[in-house]
């Protein structure tokens, strides 16, 4: 079955994700990834959102753009706030954290705010961190998902919106103050997953998709990864998961576009 | 106090004795009527050149009303605490109302980053997070919050804010600087004339925006008795005494939704996301904001039977309402 | 007619909090005085109790120890917790404090820990502070009431539990991190009342009761308080003070306690 | 940092990396039923030495049948935190359990003052607000909080707290270092078996304790479905995933009130009051804690048709049960 780069990502983000586990959820293409995972794999997945959900049971099809309306909050266990949210986060008691992000660099560092130019005056301006600089520093392992594109992968970040692995080096995080145990868990992107090699916490590539070869994904790549000693290939999404998406979660194919 | 190191972002910073002073002056502890149009509010509150911050965003339960209202009257050299914002801060970029950005959230659109890129309006890096502690720093009295976020990031070097080490532990913290804004505008569901204010479902930082700000514009569905208030005080999110304005704004939170009430415009949310150049944004302003010289033109404007389709569009009320 | 000690200092106490205003209230005799506040001198008196209520009409009769209980509470514009409540103190929205006081000094600072002996082992131990410190330093005007016994006025505390002006010194509040512009506002004892003199933040008799004077205040004092240029005599409780107190607020005389 | 001034109190420091750790590891996130009864909760999860902490007291809604509980297991040594409290450090001492107290109000009775004035138990001063934000702090996951508490005093000289300068504004400001209970115990009005609670009516910390806390066990008066609970998110106070045991225990404050539900117990709590020497404590604690093996035992000595009759006499149901 035919299926987009977003699918992919999607169906191998939402199993990257543990049940009975929570998960500190960002907009779009994260917040799928948490909906599908809790449909097939994870059914007591607690999704926690920045703005005060603490495990709805979100209602299906997804609408576009409306966090925290009565669709995305319906049947919490708790309705609170930002402050408090953030608070669980900070505390210890948020597992994963699923973030988009523009640009990345080897350690995992996220860009979301500016591309090229000056700060004050940049190329292309994004959104900036939104909730993104805490869910990285905070929960206990995020999730990046980024389209894979040669230009998002580079060695140096324009920006550093929100931390990954910081300069890469063995304590770097818990010397900048954030968590012990923290950073960057999974890259996920439309052709290869990649974890962080422990020691250098440099981003290894663990999984391509099929008809790619670790070369082909290192050509698509600014920078040099890793390369694990074994790389799966990657399963593409199943049939149940592609109908869980196009017909209960997505049919308008907002987030998950359509095959060519 | 070492300062290991501070950002070197542009701070809105606060004296806590003088607001507290304000708070002692200004805020009255009298129970007297504040209902007002937005009108009214809008002229009274809001300067050009204000520090302006809101709950919540243009799609669920903005104070859109509001946000209309000062673009209405032409607001300039805004300076807004922009924590999970959508198109607020595009609205009030298009009017023209927008100097500085404190970004947790940008927004969203080509006419919004056009702007930055081309300097026109200046940011301030923060986060949705970082941004809504300094709102509760200023509602603590405190002159900041300390947050094991920011860290380590080029964020943090555009902040205002500070690390140094914890005494306690001697770890490095991030501290992050009270914010008291000039004035804050929150849509809520339920308040009484004197602005003890109820809001249902999660919500960004409502209270502590309110106890935060010098001045407080609600925007509400709906008025209620104060002794409906005091019949279910755990309800109360907003106590009167924070207020200053209270607006009487059913369907305020139009064309975003307020859940458990009504569901959001998707036409109309069309008009405005597509509005991706100047011309367009004018275009949409022209039509929805100066063409309706009130909330209640623009409600006859989008026309009784959208509302009342979109009141029965919004099929959960579970939760919300009782 | 005849009147007990405590209910003196209640009237008084009463007649000196400001209607429309939000007063920090402790439990036992500064409560009973902001409910006959509130019952004949100051209708919209907001009641703020460290407990989270805001504004409660609270029931009557009184019923002893019972703070945060659903007749103390009820009819309140707003429930909340504990880091709230002292949040809008901090903030500047509560106009007067009310504390009772085991020990005082000149500068209005106020002593309910330890008296005798060492900290460790003092002769007599009572509560500490309770909400007292948190009063006492972030309300506007704090109202300290003391039964006029001559060992509880002393030229140095055993202990200073809550701050009044500290040594005294023009800035000494400030100077020490408390918010600006606050302090202690009136003493009120049994046979007495007080403000502070302006300049040397001393405790300065303006009032005494009938059948003292001056100098039989002072022989009831360990330290030499200033006397203002007028000193009113204090108006006893009235009829309807009394009757308020004895009918509606505390019939069982827990607190106010009779006349012999 | 430069410390100006630090107080020279005990203090139970948090390490806030190694209390993430434990809520990591300790505190499952799967729904798991908790349900047990008030003995195996307080064996598992109070151990001697522990830091205990509970909300409200002994008078209303205290967790009083926990409290009975840990005197009936003659558990030693425990550092309480005593914000808002009242008879419950008397019982505790009267039990023989108290080692120390972090005094906001060290409670009530000539037991307690003795124990405390001959050195039997150790008292760190500070107050109800300072402790409560100490779990706030903890409850935040930072090391300390700033407030402008305790400054200038003796009570800040005989705690844990430090001053220091604000670097944003260079005033000096208190910072009162976060606490982790090692067990918090708090009674709830409605759970689930798996610990999502609703708490009706004002409180001290309990959100902040709960989060604050390595274990937590609720004692509730009456068991809800998850399916409830999800009905009315915004009426949660406490997530399930910060719970460790759930105990139904209707009646659990007696003999003080549950406001809304039942009124105190004047009666006993005459008997609990007078108890003014060691002797009569002895005794009390015998009669109501010895004597009855549990919590049920408890309430058929107290009597069905008095607890009736407790419930009948509280009028107030507004605001609480709505």
């Amino acid at each position: 079955m035919k299926f987009t780069d977003t699918e992919l990502m999607i169906c191998l983000a939402a199993r990257s994700i543990e049940d009975s586990s929570t998960a500190f959820v960002g907009y779009g293409m994260p917040q799928i990834a948490a909906i599908l995972a809790q449909r097939l794999y994870a059914p007591d997945l607690v999704q926690v959102y920045e703005y005060g959900a603490i495990g709805p049971d979100v209602a299906t099809p997804f609408r576009r753009n409306m966090m925290a309306d009565a669709r995305n909050s319906r049947r919490s266990f708790a309705w609170t706030s930002m402050n408090w949210t953030l608070a669980y986060a900070a505390a210890g008691f948020i597992d994963f954290g699923v973030l988009g992000a523009a640009q990345l660099d080897p350690f995992g560092n996220v860009n979301s705010t500016v591309i090229g130019g000056t700060y004050e005056r940049p190329k292309i301006r994004f959104t900036g961190s939104g909730g993104g600089n805490e869910v990285a520093s905070l929960c206990w392992r995020t999730i990046l998902l980024a389209e894979h594109e040669k230009r998002r992968f580079v060695p140096k970040l324009d920006f550093m919106t929100s931390p990954g692995y910081l300069d890469g080096s063995p304590d770097a995080r818990e010397e900048a103050g954030l968590p012990r145990g923290t950073g960057p868990y999974r890259v996920i992107t439309s052709l290869a997953t990649y974890d962080f090699e422990p020691q250098s916490h440099r981003m290894r590539i663990i999984g391509v998709r099929e008809g790619q070869t670790v070369d082909s994904i290192k050509d698509q790549m600014l920078f040099e990864p890793l390369v694990a000693s074994r790389v799966e290939t990657l399963a593409p999404p199943t049939a149940d998961e592609l109908r869980v998406l196009r017909e209960e979660i997505d049919p308008d194919r907002v987030v998950i576009g359509r095959p060519e | 106090m070492e300062v290991l190191e501070s950002g070197g972002g542009e701070v809105r910073l606060s004296d806590v004795d003088e607001v507290r002073q304000w708070m002692r002056e200004k805020k009255t502890r009298k129970l007297v009527d504040k209902l007002c149009d937005e009108r009214s509010a809008v002229e009274r509150y809001v300067f050009d050149g204000a520090y302006l911050s809101y709950d919540l965003s243009s799609m669920v339960r903005g104070p859109m009303s509001l946000e209309r209202e000062i673009v209405r009257q032409r607001k300039k050299d805004l300076w807004i605490a922009a924590k999970f914002t959508l198109l607020d801060t595009t609205l009030l970029l298009g009017g023209g109302c927008l100097a500085k950005i404190d970004v947790g959230f940008a927004g969203l659109g080509r006419t919004l980053f056009a702007a930055i890129e081309s300097g026109r309006v200046k940011t301030i890096d923060w986060s949705n997070g970082t941004l809504a502690l300094r709102h509760m720093a200023g509602a603590m009295g405190v002159p900041y919050l300390p947050t094991r976020a920011l860290l380590g990031t080029d964020t943090f070097k555009r902040s205002g804010a500070k690390v140094v080490r914890d005494p306690f532990t001697n770890k490095k913290i991030c501290l992050v600087p009270a914010v008291n804004p000039d004035v804050a505008i929150i849509h809520v569901n339920q308040a009484d004339r004197f602005g003890n204010a109820r809001i249902f479902g999660p919500s960004v930082a409502p209270l502590e925006t309110a106890m935060a700000s010098k001045r407080v514009i609600l925007s509400t569905e709906e008025l209620l008795d104060t002794e409906e208030i005091r019949r279910e005080p755990g309800r109360t999110t907003i106590p009167y005494f924070l207020v200053d304005a209270v607006v009487l704004a059913p369907f305020g939170a139009h064309p975003g939704t307020c859940p458990g009430l009504y569901t959001y415009d998707a036409a109309n949310l069309d008009e405005f996301f597509t509005a991706r150049d100047d011309a367009a944004m004018r275009q949409y302003i022209e039509k929805y904001v100066y063409g309706p010289k009130s909330h209640a033109e623009y409600l006859d404007l989008v026309g009784a039977d959208r509302l009342m389709k979109l009141r029965d569009g919004e099929k959960i009320r579970q939760g919300y309402y009782l």
